[in-house]
């Protein structure tokens, strides 16, 4: 097993995938002869050349829509949107052509598009490049919304995302690309499936992309305590798989929701709902929500670090649940 | 494509639009319809250019346009009906047909929201170097968003075979030309993204096929991407919803005079009985469309979720 | 006390906005000459000139972001979006400036813009342009969403709307203009609160805009069976006012979430998950939600209804919260 | 403004910059830093060409214009420290400087996202007949973005008094000019909108105010939005991130070679000793800011949640 960072891993995948099927491409802004903003792509137009890694000018909206386009023509496109942000300039696209093409066409065409973007807070980039709009996303039917919280998934979503009929996005949590991990080999990603990162009888911890990392520091503290956290990995935000989840609840009869979106109509909501919906009698206290505070962005670093969730809003939200309330 | 034949092509499309404002008015056809009748001779030339794996995509404008790329009235008219036998299922209605058979990318009701989309299937096409063509038909009033600016570029930038035609009928809704754009002179806007553009008589569809013929060569033959404006009119309101109160009736009459049927009949010299027989064709044609669309069935409510995700994804699976 | 339709009501709160203040205007596509898609705004026009009553080209997010620009310019602007789906084009202006500013200027600048669009299905107008993405856009903080569902509110929103300070998007439901009503004369309305538009010791039936008759007709045919509803209209979808809708649910311990918007992520996520940290204890039953089906609206009559919540859903809805399911 | 205050200004922006690159690899300053090292003399022409009460629109590479506005060093340096004093309380950082007093909009890290806002400041000026001018400045890259199509013909059609200036320094992060327009002739653009347009060397600080102190004149005197090229290039990375693996180190020095401040100190005849006096006045201002950074306070995290909404709306009220 190798140690790599996930901004590695991300790169190994979209390299893979570069090599074994010419369909695939990937275009954005910088990505090539800059190397990406995040240097995630670095190296790959060297490799495989400006065709398949196409530099674009700034027009979010006209890249995707072409990759849109592209998919339609029989290419396997992976789109790079520099930040979540400005996926905004983007979204006519996005929702009422990539999610709702094949519906409204009685199911003639599907759009088997990739688009990758970074999300999230923490590098004190502000209230424009800063947000988490993965679980808004996850709201659009027609698209599946995908966020990998490890290096394994880092690299490993990308061959499933690939092979999706249908358009996928990839969120990837901008706090994690210096992180390193062990990379496993355990091939595509069954992105129909949470996945359960840590066992636990006590309390169900529910969580995806930047903020698992949080989640199991929280759950070694609570450790320590006595309090056995499960901790559960969405992975895949839209279709959720309420079924891992609500199985959890059924055994641990608490759950914590950890977001780093802002709290109302968050994706933490919708877990909420169905818990509540499906194990409403099982539960011994309120489904809780850590999530992050409704407010642009801030820049400063003790204000950034304030509006997102930390290990220790964690610990006091399960601690919360565990006296019920 | 011969003059015969074009003359039966804006016919028919002429005639079957006429039928569904009649469907209209009788609550058999319901939502948005925009009609195409006046501008026929656009989308009739342009697609006498095309080869059969060429690329079209158009507006929520775009009967004539499924119909001239060989869409069935039957799977046109069953679909405005909201019939399971229509081209779409029913699900998309007027304003969304699609045909994947003939690539006719439809049916976007997002105004300019179908040039990328036809950047990408001409990429496509560059990236797997298939000699196609993409034709991109909409309305001057898409040239204001963004997302006809970004297209352009992307296109030239690329030099990618695709043929972006200007239906400028003068108004957008309500909106004319003049009210909507600083520069009206449109091949201007082409040329600021060193994109060869001309301006053809919309109302002239020998000209349109002349000019498109040029164009699609030129794309086709690896010179990039060309702008086409077909300079045109509508008779008729801009949907069923529009009291028209921005144009007199004395410039529709004016233009009306120069309805691209007309023209090509008096240049054509159509015998009365062979004219009556191709009406009587048509009119056979449309009648068998509008009974094929009464009597097919609706689609099952049950069905309602399907293709929402892929039949193959596993996705779909799971929400079923 | 006259009897007007909702689209009347919603052009005289706009006329007498322009009458009352000269730094009130009016943009978006052909409200002028064409007198409005949906006829809002005929009439305007002729009354207040070309300069009040601004017709706009097809450029969404340039005229949204003039009217950020206008307000912080010292005008009132009111400006209007076609529909609800064509709003996607002016997302990056709406959510990464007109919500950010403020914060992101540390209290500098606020921006009072009033947006207006129409939104929801009904009218067989397919997945372009039926959408109920007003619970969505209430994810964002730094704006307020609101929701006439009564010509009485069409009317009187519109003064609070210019008022207040900051963005608010009000959503008008397509499917109400045709509808009549008493204009009462409220004066501006509280947007602060939510409606108890019926009250009822069984159950809390919590909705809003376009799907505020479907609730009431559903009250009705309970109450025949001896159920009794009271029903809420949220009015305001952010901030919600979650205090009126707990406070009835504590009494009536029960509650249905009837919501035209996709159910994943809807505002009626958000309402369960509230009542699931304010009044657990309090449910006899879990939450339950009636909301849109997760599709793209199909344009056939038959299917686009079985995708929205009609009052036969609503009434099974509750029937299936008084057996506690 | 006179040659004299021109260079101090230039002189003033460079050195607070090059303080600013020192304290981010001091982890001082943080975030995204875009510094405007070798284009100074762009804000510099054009600031000199505006009345107190015009506006500015910038975007994130904005400490410049920030400085050239008016806005004190301590506050834009007490922003970049994320300190209460800073103009944005600490908010914004480097790309989000903002000065109601001063009519400076900003600090707007959404690429062309700025643009809109100007047409509507200028909007409300042509409303409400004052005199005024919007000025926004925005880079080459940004031309490709559908807000920036958008904003012209808005601006154009509503002959609204916004001068537009193009920073334009070649790249749009490691995106040659070449590779992001088709058309890399700028004022072509423009023209394409009927708006009177002309490029200026933005190297020469005499030159720019010159053609800016026309441009703004014509603006003010009712000759509708004007466009601006102001030819430049950037000395450093563009941001703190940048390998900078996309351009030559010998075109980078070949520009050096036009340094603006070397420029306008070759024309002008500034003794050794004056040039010092400055120098030291510039740098005594800087290390204030610094240590009035340094000195300021945090912002109360208990604060987080204000101007989220206006402090009158009824909102913040119920939300605090
Ligand atoms: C993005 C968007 N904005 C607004 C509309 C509403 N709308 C539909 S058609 C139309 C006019 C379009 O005019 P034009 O492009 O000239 O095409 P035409 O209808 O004249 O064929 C408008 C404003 C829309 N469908 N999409
Ligand atoms: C909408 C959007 N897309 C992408 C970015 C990322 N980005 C920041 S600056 C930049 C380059 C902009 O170049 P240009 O407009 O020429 O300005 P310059 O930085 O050269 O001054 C890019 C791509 C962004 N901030 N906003
Ligand atoms: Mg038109
Ligand atoms: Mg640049």
């Amino acid at each position: 097993m190798t140690t790599i960072s996930y901004r590695e891993a991300v790169r190994e995948g979209i390299r893979a995938a570069l090599a074994q099927d010419d369909r695939v491409f990937i275009m954005g802004e910088d990505i090539g002869e800059y190397g990406g903003c995040y240097a995630v792509t670095m190296g790959l137009l060297e490799e495989f050349g400006p065709e398949r890694v196409r530099d674009t000018p700034l027009s979010e909206s006209a890249f995707v829509g072409a990759g849109i386009g592209a998919a339609l023509g029989g290419m396997l496109p992976i789109v790079e949107i520099m930040t979540v942000n400005f996926s905004l300039l983007a979204l006519d696209q996005i929702v009422n052509t990539a999610a709702a093409l094949q519906h409204m066409s009685g199911g003639q065409f599907n759009v088997p598009l990739v688009i990758r973007m970074t999300t999230g807070a923490g590098r004190q980039l502000a209230a424009q490049h800063s947000h988490s709009f993965d679980g808004w996303y996850a709201h659009i039917p027609g698209i599946r919304v995908v966020a990998p919280a490890t290096v394994t998934d880092a690299r490993w979503m990308m061959p499933t995302a690939l092979a999706d009929p249908d358009p996928v996005l990839i969120f990837e949590h901008g706090g994690l690309y210096n992180a390193s991990g062990d990379l496993e080999d355990i091939g595509p990603v069954d992105l129909d499936h949470a996945a359960v990162r840590r066992e636990g009888g006590d309390v169900t911890l529910i969580t995806y992309g930047g903020t698992l990392p949080t989640a199991m520091s929280a759950a070694d503290t609570l450790a320590a305590d006595g309090i056995e956290a499960e901790v559960i990995d969405l992975r895949t935000l839209r279709p959720l798989d309420d079924a891992t989840f609500v199985d959890s609840v059924r055994r641990t009869h608490r759950a914590v929701v950890v977001d780093e979106g802002w709290r109302s109509g968050s994706i933490s909501a919708e877990v909420s709902a169905r818990i509540m919906e499906q194990a409403f009698y099982e539960l011994d206290a309120p489904v809780g929500r850590v999530a992050g505070k409704e407010v642009p962005t801030p820049y400063a670093r003790h204000m950034e670090q304030a509006a997102i969730p930390g290990v220790d809003d964690v610990v006091a939200g399960v601690r919360a649940a565990m006296r019920g309330e | 494509m011969n003059e015969r034949e074009l003359l039966r092509q804006m016919l028919r499309v002429r005639r079957f639009e006429e039928r569904c404002v009649e469907l209209y008015t009788q609550t058999k056809v319901r939502g948005f319809l925009h009609v195409y009748i006046g501008e026929e001779a656009v989308a009739t030339g342009v697609m006498a250019a095309l080869n059969d794996d060429d690329s079209v995509v158009a507006t929520y404008r775009e009967h004539g346009h499924a119909l001239l790329r060989g869409m069935s009235a039957r799977s046109v008219m069953a679909e405005m009906y909201g019939k399971l036998t229509g081209c779409s299922r029913g699900r998309g209605g007027s304003m969304h047909l699609f045909d994947k058979d003939l690539n006719f990318y439809g049916g976007n009701a997002i105004v300019g929201g179908g040039l990328p989309t036809a950047v990408g299937l001409a990429l496509a096409d560059k990236m797997q170097k298939r000699d196609r063509v993409t034709v991109c038909f909409f309305g001057e009033g898409a040239m204001a968003e963004g997302e006809f600016h970004e297209s352009m570029n992307l296109a030239e930038l690329w030099q990618l075979p695709v043929l972006f035609v200007c239906e400028n009928n003068l108004y957008a809704m309500g909106t004319a030309l003049r009210r909507s754009e600083s520069e009206t002179n449109l091949p201007m806007k082409a040329a600021s993204y060193e994109m060869p553009a001309w301006s053809v008589d919309g109302m002239d569809v020998l000209a349109v096929a002349d000019s498109a013929r040029r164009a699609v060569d030129a794309v086709r033959g690896g010179g990039g991407p060309h702008f086409l404006e077909a300079r045109t009119y509508r008779f008729r309101a801009h949907s069923m919803f529009d009291p028209e109160r921005y144009r007199d009736k004395a410039e529709v009459e004016q233009w009306r005079e120069r309805d691209p049927i007309d023209l090509l009949l008096a240049k054509l010299e159509v015998p009365d009985d062979e004219l009556a027989a191709l009406e009587e064709e048509i009119r056979v044609e449309v009648e068998d469309a509008v009974d094929f669309a009464e009597n097919s069935p609706d689609e099952d409510v049950a069905d309602l979720m399907t293709f929402v995700y892929s039949p193959s994804s596993t996705v779909a699976g799971r929400l079923s």
